[in-house]
């Protein structure tokens, strides 16, 4: 094993891979316009840009997922041609993708050496061996895992750590990571960047793709920043301020992101949860008021979204009551609580709320459909006036009403799931994670609508892990730990680091 | 209703015993196994009662074992039952899938008894002849043409492809046919697949490509009764039109002969008979007496309500048949035609 | 992805509805038609069209509900041995009872008892549609015959049952109007009421449909239910044909029917699907099956060209949805 | 890791399948119908069992595969048909036997070929292509023998021998060949590189093309496994018809698709084993032939196989929902 390890650790001399002029279009879009990067052995480039700048489409091309229109990709002086994901790795290039690309069917080990299982002469897999070379190749990371585990059964942030196990296994000179943090609790993220380092001490290039400001500033050697497609500035993290990085993605300040109309509310509270236990929650109670948003704070796995669909009625519950605007909502019943008017908006948008086949207008008006309906026939002029309103009012992209939802993006896409909420009168709504792969200026509008939301006396219940969305929009932020709330505090008092430690208690 | 039904054959049968069973008394089988070839139709659960009637009479465990129409399912059938020992085999063919089979029961030394239709290598059968009885309703079928359809005979034959011994079936109704019309012509000939409502869809496209027919010919009730529902549905009267049956099944042709104006003629089979005749012929098989390829049972065309009283009772869904009536016909030593020579 | 690109922007498709699917299948349908025509005239024959239509009936009677069940992505392969049993029923009732109107309400019930069934092994036990109606039609395959061994004929031949498939209403045969007053109904419950969206909704994302108040799984109860009780309406119009409830009956009706959903382009896979596409489905494969005899082809035929017409169908719905997203 | 890890996981894998529950069917079917019929604990009984187990087994094999890769074949009951057709007509025409298996074995690829091609390559959903197939190869043989049995007239004894052949005179030749395929294909399931890619590119077709596998060409491949192991069963069978029999696997793949099923295969894909399917058959193959011991009639065993069948799966998905 070491010996490999040794001959990867190449001197860095010349860049690990060169990127020029590389274009690419899709219909209707130019998703990316001669954009140039250079990574460097054994460094960390960061490459930033809002959803929709052609980071992802700049990294399938690298993956061999899509084929770029134009420019060329050169590893030392040879060019290269990347069909497809095979020959990216042929070519020692690894994309680790934000959905995680293992079997979950499959063993660590196996998954590991998925692409190509190494045989004994009869060709017969050796699994003796693909157990005993994973388990080193985890030793090497430092990263402690059951390689005869099933991946399904493993936590995301450890599949991730797979994942980059599997770069190692095919020798990868270049790792690309996509939004590797998205889903990882502080603790993860550390032993994530200690992995990161290892892999630059072997004398591999790593592309890190991100929108995180604070990440970029601890682990990238430099910075390549994307907007609509073009290349902004690439520069040395230390030619760069917060702001300055800032102003390259998005060319706005970030203050106007979070937009204020409301002061505190002082009303009655509309939804009350007492004892709330079930198989992940341990006696969750809190009160959410009219025109307040309470913020859910929790890492990886604190429960947040299992207490979301708990108090809607979607899963069951163990012990506790559930309690709208006086009226107790029976458990494991959405039917009830839609009626009394409580709606979720979904972490997993395609999974579990997205009718990709199914029009705008079908989707849109899915909640409110009784609504336009007289002795069970539906007024469809009156359901696609509403979605028209709407679709107007959210500024929401689509040719037609008509139009299947799963053309969209997904920035549109969450606002015709917002659409199918507030079509029908609600008293209470909860968000889970509802920038969740959106695009900044889109997230900016779906703040300013939970904003008005609350502004016009709904109770808004939030579930997030992106502190800067908690800060900028909760009243008052709740924060779980193990399915438990270890402390609620009104926004004012409250601090990143305070916030922190409650979650990690 | 079955026990009852029984203990009438019984009765029935234990008057005949005497007339019936051989001077010499014959050393009897134990067990005999019977694998039909689909047990669920009328047909042969008539076929079974007479064979249970029989056995039960000689003192013979009879066990039976149904294919569903699935040969592969009847040589596991037979299969078993060879595992199992039984003195004597008794299959009704599904079709000719099963000569490997009468190899093995040869090799194993189990004497083999076919029922209805013949395979190649058979030692021998028990079956009526396909073709006489096709033959047979269809010189009756002549005559009634004469008399009340005006000498015209136009046929359309709801025929079954799929079984060689129904097509024997048309080919007799139609040579017995021609011997009183030489004419006799053949308009539609189409697969009814042997059930109704196949044999209903078919025909009911038929009639209209060429509606100009008076004889509907069903190569079992079935297809009788779903080519004549065809008609009917059409909305044409029965008036001028001749139906002809085949097999006499079960209470289906004794209800269509009291009901349907046109419906006049069964050529009829006798299950119960057939099933008689099987065991008492499985007995020669196991006393190794000499026995000729085909054993015939009786067949006969019933011509109207009066015909058919004239071998059976019915007493709300029970068809009894009547065994000295049955037993007075005189089969043919040997058929006209077989499947091996058609 | 999080950048999703918008490949489909400027092509508007009535989503759901699919309005260009059945306009292909019209062509298909008249090309069919003007081609047997020619080979013979007597296709037109008012009776040939009549006895087409009363094959049809049949069959889109329980497509109706079998296209219910697809876009809400189930399926049942029970109609064809239902559908002998209901016929069964029906007549035995009505000799017991002497009245062919007790008979048609025990024959359309005891459908509807069986899609409640199929309707429980899927919903609450669990077990794929697919497999839990394969064994269904084995129970009821093997029960008819436990029901009643020999067919049950028209016993007291009440004039009132053989009228439910001889019947006309003016020019038109009892069993067609039947199926077009189902199918107009199915069609407006379908495409205009709460329930018909729920339909789709549920085929397309039940936890969505959940999330929204929905519950899938009562709604698809009742749809088995539905095609419980068309399987028993389609039985009653076949025993009143056969003038006898023939448990024999139906074999491999199931596979009809589901080939003709699927040739209206209702999609296997939920969410998707039309009426319309069915109906004309039903009709083009009747008017193959009726044409191979017309023009006297080999009968085995009736196998062969549907087989060949479902695929190309199945072909054309994908070009024409590539077609869609360019 | 102190032992083998391959040993755990594999371990594990048998905890998490439902084979041991299986297995146990098995076992209580057997001794059911052993304390009910004296007739059915004999060797010569298991023995025929096991001989007529063996269609099933070969081609649950070959469906099993397809299921595993996300995919249905429901042609293979006509394929079983067809194939006896070239197979009889070339050894009546003077061919040798070994002429005629290579053309049924031909005529099986060839109908595997369009299955794959349509499904995998143009992308039709499976179950739709392989009712047309069936519907298709059916009828042209039903054209193409008008729906007679094609008799063998060479009478050659290595064809009879095929499937009516006996071991020591007691284990069926098409016992030990399903046997062999079983295991065979077990090792290349589990051992294999293909074996794999058949398991991934059911559990997660995205992830597999992201691992670089020809998502098509693997589903390509299965269907024509598939086909060609029908068309193996099909030969046995008109061995042991000495026929070519137009309705030989009718309604075959109703059976076939149940015991994969019922052997704890998932509709979904990239869930279970063939060990699996071949416990399926088994236990619906003891389950007829005790039925017959017991003279129970066919309505009776149609309904009790109807309810086992829903009961078993039902089990098994309550076990799933559970873990």
């Amino acid at each position: 094993m070491s010996a490999e390890f040794a001959q990867m650790a190449s001197p860095a001399a010349g860049p690990a891979l060169e990127m020029t002029g590389i274009s690419k279009r899709f219909p209707g879009v130019t998703a990316l316009e001669k954009v140039d990067l250079t990574l460097a052995p054994g460094k960390v480039h960061a490459l930033m840009g809002e959803n929709g700048a052609g980071k992802s489409t700049l990294i399938k091309i690298l993956a061999g997922v899509y084929r770029k229109d134009a420019g060329s990709i050169c590893i030392g002086d040879a060019e290269i041609d990347v069909r497809t994901p095979r020959d990216a790795l042929r070519l020692g290039i690894k994309v680790v993708f934000q959905e995680i690309a293992l079997i979950s069917e499959f063993t660590v080990a196996e998954n590991i050496f998925l692409e190509s299982y190494p045989t004994n002469r009869l060709g017969s897999i050796d699994w003796h061996g693909i157990h005993r070379d994973a388990a080193a190749l985890f030793a090497r990371i430092g990263f402690d895992v059951d390689v005869a585990a099933k991946v399904g059964d493993l936590p995301l942030s450890q599949q991730q750590m797979v994942e980059i196990a599997r770069a190692l296994a095919h020798r990868a000179k270049i790792v690309v990571m996509d939004e590797p943090t998205s889903s990882l609790t502080p603790r993860e993220v550390e032993l994530l960047f200690k992995v990161i380092r290892r892999l630059t001490d072997l004398g591999i290039a790593v592309l890190y793709v991100t929108h995180k400001l604070e990440e970029v500033f601890e682990i990238a050697d430099t910075v390549t920043v994307l907007r609509d497609g073009r290349r902004i500035s690439t520069k040395p993290i230390g030619e760069h301020t917060e702001d300055s990085l800032i102003q390259d993605m998005i060319g706005r300040r970030i203050d106007t992101l979070f937009p204020r109309s409301r002061n505190k509310a002082e009303s009655a509270p509309v939804l009350a949860v007492e004892g709330l236990s079930t198989a992940r929650l341990r006696g969750i109670s809190f009160e959410v008021r009219a025109g307040e948003i309470l913020g859910f704070f929790g890492l990886m796995g604190a429960g947040r979204t299992e207490l979301a669909k708990a108090i809607v009625g979607f899963d069951p519950i163990h012990a506790g009551r559930i309690v709208i605007d006086g009226k107790p909502l029976s458990p494991h019943d959405t039917r009830t609580g839609v009626g009394l008017g409580i709606g979720l908006l979904t972490e997993d948008r395609k999974a579990d709320s997205l009718m990709l086949e199914l029009s705008v207008s079908h989707n849109a008006s899915l909640a409110a459909l009784g609504e336009f309906t007289n002795a069970g026939f539906v007024n469809e002029s009156r359901e696609r006036g509403a979605v028209q309103g709407f679709v107007d009012r959210f500024r929401i992209k689509t040719p037609s009403l008509d139009q299947e939802v799963e053309y969209l993006s997904g920035g549109n896409q969450q606002k015709v799931l917002l659409a199918r909420w507030l079509m029908r009168g609600l008293k209470v709504i909860v968000v889970d994670e509802p920038t969740r792969g959106i695009d900044v200026g889109a997230k900016s509008e779906i703040f300013a609508v939970l904003d008005r939301l609350a502004g016009d006396g709904l109770a808004v219940v939030m579930m997030t892990s992106e502190m800067p969305e908690l800060l900028g929009l909760s009243d008052r932020i709740a924060v779980m730990a193990e399915g438990r709330i270890t402390t609620i505090v009104n926004r004012s008092e409250a601090t990143q680091e305070a916030l922190l430690n409650a979650a990690i208690a | 209703m079955m026990a009852r039904l029984l203990r009438l054959l019984s009765v029935g049968a234990a008057a005949l015993t005497v007339a019936m069973t051989p001077a010499h008394a014959a050393r009897m089988p134990r067990k005999i196994g019977y694998v039909t070839n689909y047990a669920t139709h009328e047909w042969y659960q008539n076929v079974i009662k007479g064979m249970k009637a029989r056995a039960a009479q000689l003192g013979i465990t009879l066990e039976v074992r149904d294919a569903n129409l699935d040969v592969n399912r009847e040589v596991s059938a037979a299969e078993d039952f060879m595992a199992e020992g039984v003195d004597v085999l008794i299959v009704t063919p599904v079709n000719e899938g099963i000569v490997p089979l009468v190899r093995r029961a040869k090799e194993e030394a189990i004497p083999l008894l076919l029922e209805g239709s013949p395979v190649k290598r058979m030692t021998t059968m028990v079956a009526t002849c396909d073709y006489d009885t096709g033959y047979l309703a269809g010189v009756e079928a002549g005559h009634y043409a004469q008399s009340h359809l005006g000498g015209t005979a136009k046929v359309m034959n709801v025929g079954l492809p799929l079984l060689s011994a129904t097509v024997l079936r048309a080919h007799g109704f139609m040579d017995g046919l021609r011997t009183v019309l030489p004419g006799a012509a053949l308009v539609n000939d189409i697969d009814g697949g042997g059930n109704p409502d196949t044999a209903l869809a078919a025909s009911s496209a038929a009639l209209a490509r060429n509606a100009d027919i008076n004889i509907i010919y069903g190569i079992n009730d079935s297809s009788a009764q779903g080519g004549l529902q065809a008609w009917k549905a059409s909305g044409r009267p029965q008036t001028n039109l001749l139906v002809v049956g085949t097999g006499g099944e079960g209470l289906g042709f004794i209800h269509a002969m009291n009901t349907e104006p046109a419906y006049k003629i069964e050529a009829a089979m006798f299950p119960e008979k057939e099933g008689f005749t099987a065991i008492d012929a499985a007995v020669r098989l196991f006393n190794k007496e000499k026995v000729p390829q085909q054993i015939v049972s009786p067949s006969a065309a019933i011509v109207g309500a009066a015909g058919w009283r004239k071998y059976y009772a019915v007493a709300g869904n029970v068809r009894t048949i009547k065994w000295d009536a049955v037993n007075r016909l005189t089969p043919p030593p040997q058929c006209m035609k077989t499947a091996d020579r058609s | 992805m999080p950048d999703t690109v918008q490949p489909a922007m400027g092509t508007p498709t009535r989503a759901g509805l699919r309005a260009n699917g059945p306009a292909v299948l019209f062509v298909l349908l008249a090309i069919l038609c003007l081609a047997i025509s020619l080979g013979s005239p007597r296709f037109y024959a008012a009776e040939n069209i009549a006895g087409i239509l009363r094959q049809c009936a049949l069959v889109l009677i329980i497509g109706s509900g079998m296209t219910f069940l697809l876009i809400a992505a189930e399926v049942d392969l029970s109609v064809g041995a239902a559908l002998a049993f209901a016929g069964v029923v029906a007549m035995d009732v009505t000799n017991q009872t002497g009245s062919a109107l007790l008979g048609a309400l025990a024959g359309i019930l005891f459908g509807g008892f069986v899609g409640l069934v199929n309707g429980i092994i899927v919903t609450r036990l669990k077990v794929k549609s697919l497999i839990a109606t394969i064994a269904t039609m084995m129970v009821l395959q093997g029960s008819v015959f436990l029901y009643s061994r020999q067919a049950i004929q028209n016993r007291d031949q009440l004039p009132a049952f053989s009228a439910i498939s001889t019947g006309y209403l003016g020019p038109v045969p009892m069993p067609v109007l039947i199926a077009a007053v189902t199918f107009a109904c199915a069609y407006v419950v379908l495409r205009h009421t709460l329930f018909g969206r729920y339909i789709y909704a549920v085929g397309a994302n039940p936890r969505a449909a959940r999330l929204s108040g929905l519950d899938p799984d009562r709604l698809k109860l009742f749809l088995f239910i539905i095609t419980g009780l068309l399987t028993g309406l389609s039985g009653l119009v076949l025993a009143s044909l056969m003038n006898a409830g023939q448990p024999t009956a139906g074999r491999g009706f199931e596979l009809t029917v589901i080939a003709a959903v699927i040739l209206g382009g209702t999609s296997l896979k939920g969410g998707r699907g039309t009426l319309l596409g069915t109906l004309l489905g039903v009709l083009i494969l009747q008017v193959i099956n009726n044409g191979i005899i017309i023009l006297g082809w080999d009968q085995e035929l009736q196998l062969v060209v549907p087989g060949f017409v479902i695929v190309l169908a199945a072909y054309l719905d994908i070009v024409r949805r590539r077609a869609d997203v360019r | 890791m102190p032992q083998s890890p391959s040993l755990s996981a594999m371990a594990k894998a048998l905890s998490r399948s439902n084979e041991a529950v299986l297995l146990l069917c098995l076992a209580l079917v057997i001794a059911f119908f052993s304390l009910a019929s004296s007739s059915f604990l004999t060797i010569l009984n298991i023995a025929n069992v096991f001989g007529q187990a063996s269609l099933a087994v070969i081609a649950g094999v070959g469906v099993g595969i397809v299921v595993l890769a996300g995919e249905i074949d429901i042609s293979i009951g006509s394929i079983v048909g067809a194939v006896g057709v070239p197979l009889v007509v070339i050894m009546n025409k003077g061919g040798s036997l070994e002429l005629g298996i290579a053309a049924a074995l031909a005529l099986a690829l060839m109908i595997g070929l369009v299955n794959g091609y349509l499904s995998a390559y143009l992308g039709i959903n499976s179950l739709i292509v392989t009712l047309g197939s069936m519907f298709v190869v059916r009828g042209f043989l039903y054209l193409y023998t008008a729906q007679r049995v094609i008799p063998d007239e060479q009478g050659l004894e290595s064809f009879y021998q095929i499937d009516n052949g006996r071991l020591w005179a007691t284990v069926p030749y098409p016992a030990l060949m399903a046997f062999a395929l079983l295991i065979s294909f077990m090792y290349v399931m589990r051992c294999r590189p293909f074996g794999r890619h058949i398991y991934a590119v059911g559990g997660n077709p995205d992830v597999a093309r992201l691992a670089g596998f020809d998502v098509k060409a693997v589903k390509f491949v299965c269907f024509i496994i598939s086909a060609l192991l029908a068309g193996v069963a099909g030969i046995l069978l008109s061995s042991r018809l000495g026929s070519a029999v137009h309705v030989a696997g009718l309604g075959f793949e109703f059976q076939v698709v149940a015991a994969v099923v019922l052997g704890g295969v998932s509709l979904a894909g990239g869930v279970g084993s063939l060990f699996g399917v071949a416990l399926g058959v088994l236990i619906l193959s003891f389950l007829s032939n005790g039925f017959g011991m017991l003279n129970l009639a066919t309505e009776w065993q149609l309904v009790v196989t109807g309810i086992v069948i829903i009961a078993t799966v039902a089990l098994d998905e309550f076990k799933r929902r559970r873990s």
